[in-house]
């Protein structure tokens, strides 16, 4: 056993981290066998290996999988693994199945679920919002009850991606109609691969169908396979979504012909594109552009910032900025792309990949402004965790549900 | 027709508004939207029983001779039904523009059926930049001092691939005439282009040497144009205006609707406070489209600038509602089977044609001296 | 008696009335007289000859002064009072002070108080909102309690204007602290000529005193001042308030330097001032005169159509949207004026007129945002009384208000 | 001075906030902006003796040669505090100017009573056009061999009227050069200007022969011109994510403890939102200043279009945080005994020294190669 790995992780240098994670992985790694596929379909003998050397979580207590580091440790590991290009690291921080599961689950269960999340050997999905439980998640109607040693669960979930191939699907279901509507949701790992699961492609104004309805009729799940309290699955959802929120903020898509991701080089694009259609010497567009361009590198600006501020241990504001600002960027963006190709836009196909860009860009842009809670639903969380101001009266918080309007 | 007052207006803005309930209703929208015409045959001809498509049209031809007052407040209904069909194209921009040619022949042998909705036309006005003006003509004729030849392309078409009487705006030594091409001439030249909205047709077409029959006067053709684009330009005001306003009423009450919270989402500030401000633009829209076409009708001097008012005010007042009524929605709005994005679409397609609002108003300033 | 007052006016022919008001205006009417100031100060002699003709408030019953005209009517009056540059008639439509003396006083009050108010024999002013009720005017906690045949009044209103010279106030008070907020308020006729009232002039952020703070301490009103019922003041204020609003609307104040009032003209004005600041060809700039010249010239619109709709009966939802729609107006024509001026916006003073009528526009376009109710106020008005959505929960509405929670 | 690290930067940010909120309180800005100097002497010698007045001269010369990093924090405790002082003028924009002059013996007879705050200087640098750019010097520059004099008018200097070291930039025919004129020399030829920002002082000069005297090189002096200007951006940067900063905390501390309709107003939506979007604003501006800070003083090839992008990002968000704040407070924002109308006053000012938004946007897309 090297010193990075010895019993006192507090007391590993970084250097010898450094050394360690170094050279597993001039051991290791193969970025050839690795594009020919020769780790398996999706990488996954890869990952197994990465969970096996204990580098896929490290923050993590050693009994699972982990190594006890602390975060500027883990970004070592971290900041190697990026440095040679190898994926599998830094699940700790991103893998929200495994994160849930370990908080969670009871040990048999993170016995058997922690291994095969962190290895991707099974395939999930997110039961949670419905048609009348959009921006007021807590107001979800989807009942489960208690059946001899089984939940059976009926309802319906809507904006779930990935239900058709999903092999579990973290739900929150109400399992109690008396108490107020926070109090009587659990939140269960539940079996998707049952008769009672029905899976409908969902189209987007895209046109695409990257999400599904998904209808579930006396479904049934393990007693066991409830995590965290019986009724007290708000806060494991609570938890839940701060996974899911620190995984995305990276994710949203621009223009369709581009890569994901609001590049920080946005400038050079729109810059060309402007020239290509011949308007980059109009000086009323030539305004709008630099306003756009500045949108994007101010929220880069800030998310370093925030990084930075976070790393000296001062709690930043700015995060959850981000995806307000993200959803300024994309819409703006939009009417940017639509004001320089004019009556271009009209047209669509991948014959205009201008014209496409610009029309997806406007639509798919309504993904961040409405998708993971509304920029509405945003402002409010900055207003009263970020500035401290007040929520407003809620009418329905201490009635029991049952009583509770609904749509 | 004898000049209509107010009150007959609004009745015959109701009767479209009943017919287009029934019979253009969102499911037919959708159906008709996917077909390959991009219209209905059969609503098309009731329209013209009712004298719709040929409401423009001297009554000498066949027509009913109205104008800019009346045809305003059908394309609301129009709008607000997210109608499918060559109107737009064929009752309004083509028979006016002919209307005004000043050529009787043409006039005779095209009109009656394009009244009775029989034939259907069209004007290939602009190239592919997309500028309905003099300087976006790009077809060149040529004479060979009696017959008339066409080359270069025009785009933008709209229904260009469902019409039989093909209007021709092309450049020539004298100026800029119009022309008649007949679609046989045309063939393969002639393309459908894709639409990000679903529920408009345009085409492409390409001229190379193709016969072509003048119409009205060589090198004067602009006027008639123009005349005839004012008057489609308030239509299309119109259309925005009452599209706006059946967005922003479909919004309203899905927000009395929808609970959220235990509350109507309409109870917020946040949803309550868009909705007021969107019926202060939808408003506006609805004023400007109807005073543009009350001076064009009373030709008076303020018609040009309250053309292009109401040239952005009724884009930018459309895109605003329809763009919000997503927001507003929230996921529903972001799925294929809500109607907003129908909406939305029209919108950014209605923005384009005929003049952006940045074109708008900067021609505004213009004409108020500036 | 002429056919155009007989007793049945719904039967008097436009024509007669017409010929009447023509008549008596030709007889008495005397601009030249008006300048020099031979119908005394103000006017007033004039305005006595008007009220005492039967000509300041047509509309209503002959035995106050008026003459039963119907509204269309009671427009011939005004037309040709109008049409000569005579003031004074129409008083049934803007006269604040009298329409709510004549709808709520009783009859000896009326005899006393609505000739002098229809001659401007008396000064008014109003005493509504206080420091604590802005937004929230039911929220105001100025007291009066019964002391034999009077009512001694205490507490603090602001934002009156003419308080100094005022011989009356029209004011609310809480009458009842047990009853919910609406329900204890009563609406007085207060005497301000008494040594409790102390009256401080407020400074504005533009550097204007137009309104006071007015401090009551142990005023006295007689109880015969009472307008409206004990404890139903609210309903007396919101007739009172609908009469004001109908006299403003028109009011906004412009550039100082310019006229009252946003003139449709105003078009020629914004594009002098680009030619003459050398911006006229910034196609930039263009854009916004444009944007700033068209929400005017839309506001104008929109009031004519709605002026049309209700001469035709249909009620107009677009009355409600001229205050919003004003608000913007200002903001967006100083900011405007602040951009074709570029560093000359710096300076202030009469020598810089340009500049003044920028920078005071900037501050006085919140008189119209924040003044007679906030653009926040007037968007919730507008969701609700025009749309028809529904209320916020109102957390104050059905408690004593003694125990309502105030800043 | 060694160079600071981030945490230093912090300290030195918190010692300035103290001194000022101890010595500019809102009752000190208003008594300071109402004499005619505009300023507190004895505030600005505690400055001094603090080092702040020299921070950014040359140790050589007395100052502590910090940097764009020093100085961006200091004067976000600037516009926090709306401090009333010849700071920019004199510390940031001639201290500077002066510093990259190259002109040894300049920098030795002036500097170090700058230092010391002994000694205000500034520059005049724009004609009444008031563009801070090569094209918008307007004083022209003669020479008979030896002695150089200066003809025409200098506007929007700041505190001008307090200077005594007057340095002036002009035309010549080598192109752009640096002048000192002695204060004897102008008389009434130096106005005080009328100004909005009552925390601001600016002065015109009309020079008529004006005796003067060279400072660096003749017909080189623009690049050190540029290099003060790049840097006083970047200070005025600061000022207004300090200033926004500020007003946005008050605003929000006031929607808490103000109470309508039985609960605070910062309950209700329309001004949780206004609130929300204002921190955006407010920490990007804060985001763009220390950017641009850092790329200066890294000599990155970034600087040129960050500090650009400094210039309206922090520009536009001062100014709407200030807007919004009026409204925001209600009737008790429109009345002159609340400060919101001052910090509106000082971020109209600010958006226009040295640079509209609009300026800075046309020359962001131009660095970026647009």
């Amino acid at each position: 056993m090297s010193e990075a790995s010895g019993d006192n992780p507090a007391s590993v240098s970084n250097d010898a981290i450094r050394d360690e994670v170094q050279s597993w992985l001039a051991d290791n790694w193969d970025p050839e066998a690795m594009k020919k596929g020769a780790f398996g379909p999706l990488g996954r003998d890869w990952t197994a290996k990465v969970v096996d050397a204990a580098w896929a979580a490290t923050r993590w207590p050693k009994q699972w999988y982990g190594r006890d580091y602390n975060d500027a440790q883990a970004r070592i590991v971290e900041t190697e693994f990026a440095r040679v290009g190898a994926p599998g690291t830094g699940q700790d921080r991103i893998n929200l199945w495994a994160n849930t599961v370990l908080t969670f689950g009871n040990e048999q269960f993170k016995k058997k679920y922690v291994p095969a999340l962190l290895k991707s050997e099974i395939n999930m999905c997110l039961l949670y919002s419905e048609p009348g439980a959009g921006s007021d998640l807590a107001g979800l109607r989807t009942r489960a009850e208690r059946d001899g040693d089984e939940w059976v669960v009926n309802g319906q979930k809507v904006w779930t991606s990935g239900a058709a191939t999903a092999d579990y699907g973290m739900l929150v279901a109400r399992t109690d109609w008396e108490s107020p509507k926070h109090g009587g949701i659990s939140f269960f790992f539940c079996p998707m691969k049952q008769p009672g699961v029905e899976v409908r492609p969902l189209r987007q104004i895209t046109n695409e169908s990257h999400f599904n309805e998904v209808f579930l009729t006396d479904v049934r799940i393990p007693a066991t396979n409830l995590l965290g309290p019986l009724n007290g699955g708000w806060r494991v959802l609570q938890t839940a979504l701060a996974y899911e929120r620190s995984m995305m903020g990276e994710g949203a898509r621009g223009p369709r012909s581009g890569a994901k991701g609001a590049s920080e080089k946005g400038e050079e694009e729109l810059i060309a594109l402007a020239r290509e259609a011949g308007r980059l010497s109009d000086p009323v567009l030539r305004q709008d552009i630099a306003r756009v361009i500045a949108y994007k590198k101010l929220n880069a600006l800030n998310t370093a910032r925030a990084k930075a501020e976070l790393e000296q241990g001062t709690s930043s504001p700015i995060m959850s900025l981000g995806k307000l600002a993200m959803s300024r960027i994309l819409h703006e963006e939009a009417k940017l792309r639509t004001n320089l190709l004019d009556a271009g836009s009209l047209l669509e196909s991948s014959d205009y990949p201008r014209a496409e860009d610009a029309n997806f860009l406007t639509l798919n842009a309504y993904f961040t402004s409405i998708g993971g809670g509304t920029d509405q639903i945003q402002r409010n969380i900055i207003g009263e965790r970020v500035l401290g101001l007040p929520k407003e009266p809620e009418v329905d918080r201490d009635v029991p549900f049952r009583s509770v309007r609904s749509s | 027709m004898p000049e209509l007052d107010d009150s007959e207006r609004n009745e015959l803005q109701n009767t479209v508004a009943r017919l287009l309930a029934d019979r253009s209703s969102e499911s037919d929208v959708r159906k008709t939207m996917e077909t390959e015409t991009g219209f209905d045959p059969a609503l098309w001809q009731l329209l013209a029983e009712m004298g719709i498509v040929g409401l423009l049209i001297d009554e000498q031809f066949g027509g009913y001779g109205a104008g800019a007052m009346e045809i305003e407040r059908v394309m609301e209904e129009v709008g607000a039904a997210l109608l499918c069909s060559p109107l737009l194209a064929s009752a309004v921009l083509a028979a006016s523009v002919l209307g005004a040619s000043g050529d009787d022949d043409a006039q005779r042998r095209l009109l009656p059926d394009m009244a009775k909705g029989t034939s259907i036309a069209t004007i290939a006005l602009t190239g592919t930049e997309g500028s309905w003006t003099p300087e976006g003509v790009a077809v060149r004729a040529e004479s060979n001092g009696t017959d008339w030849t066409l080359s270069g392309t025009a785009s933008f078409v709209i229904h260009g691939q469902n019409a039989d009487v093909v209007l021709v705006v092309a450049n020539t030594e004298q100026g800029t005439a119009l022309f008649q091409v007949e679609p046989s001439e045309l063939g393969t030249a002639i393309r459908a282009l894709p639409t990000f909205d679903h529920t408009l047709r345009l085409a492409e077409i390409e001229f190379a040497a193709t016969k072509a029959q003048l119409i009205g006067e060589d090198g004067n053709g602009w006027p008639a144009v123009e005349q005839g684009l004012n008057l489609t330009r308030v239509a299309l005001a119109g259309e925005q205006a009452g599209g706006a306003r059946r967005v922003l009423d479909m919004t309203v009450e899905y927000a009395k609707n929808r609970v959220q919270f235990g509350r109507a989402i309409g109870s917020f500030q946040a949803i309550k406070h868009m909705a007021a401000d969107l019926l202060l633009e939808s408003e506006s829209a609805t004023s400007a489209a109807r005073h543009a076409a009350m001076s064009l009708a009373s030709t008076s001097d303020d018609a040009e600038p309250a053309i292009s008012l109401a040239g952005f005010a009724c884009a930018d007042a459309f895109s605003a509602v329809t763009a919000a009524s997503i927001q507003m929605h929230g996921g529903i709005g972001f799925t294929w089977e809500h109607p907003a994005h129908l909406y939305l679409r029209r919108a950014r397609a209605d923005a384009q044609l005929f003049g952006t609002p940045m074109f708008y108003r900067e021609r505004y300033i213009q004409q108020l001296g500036g």
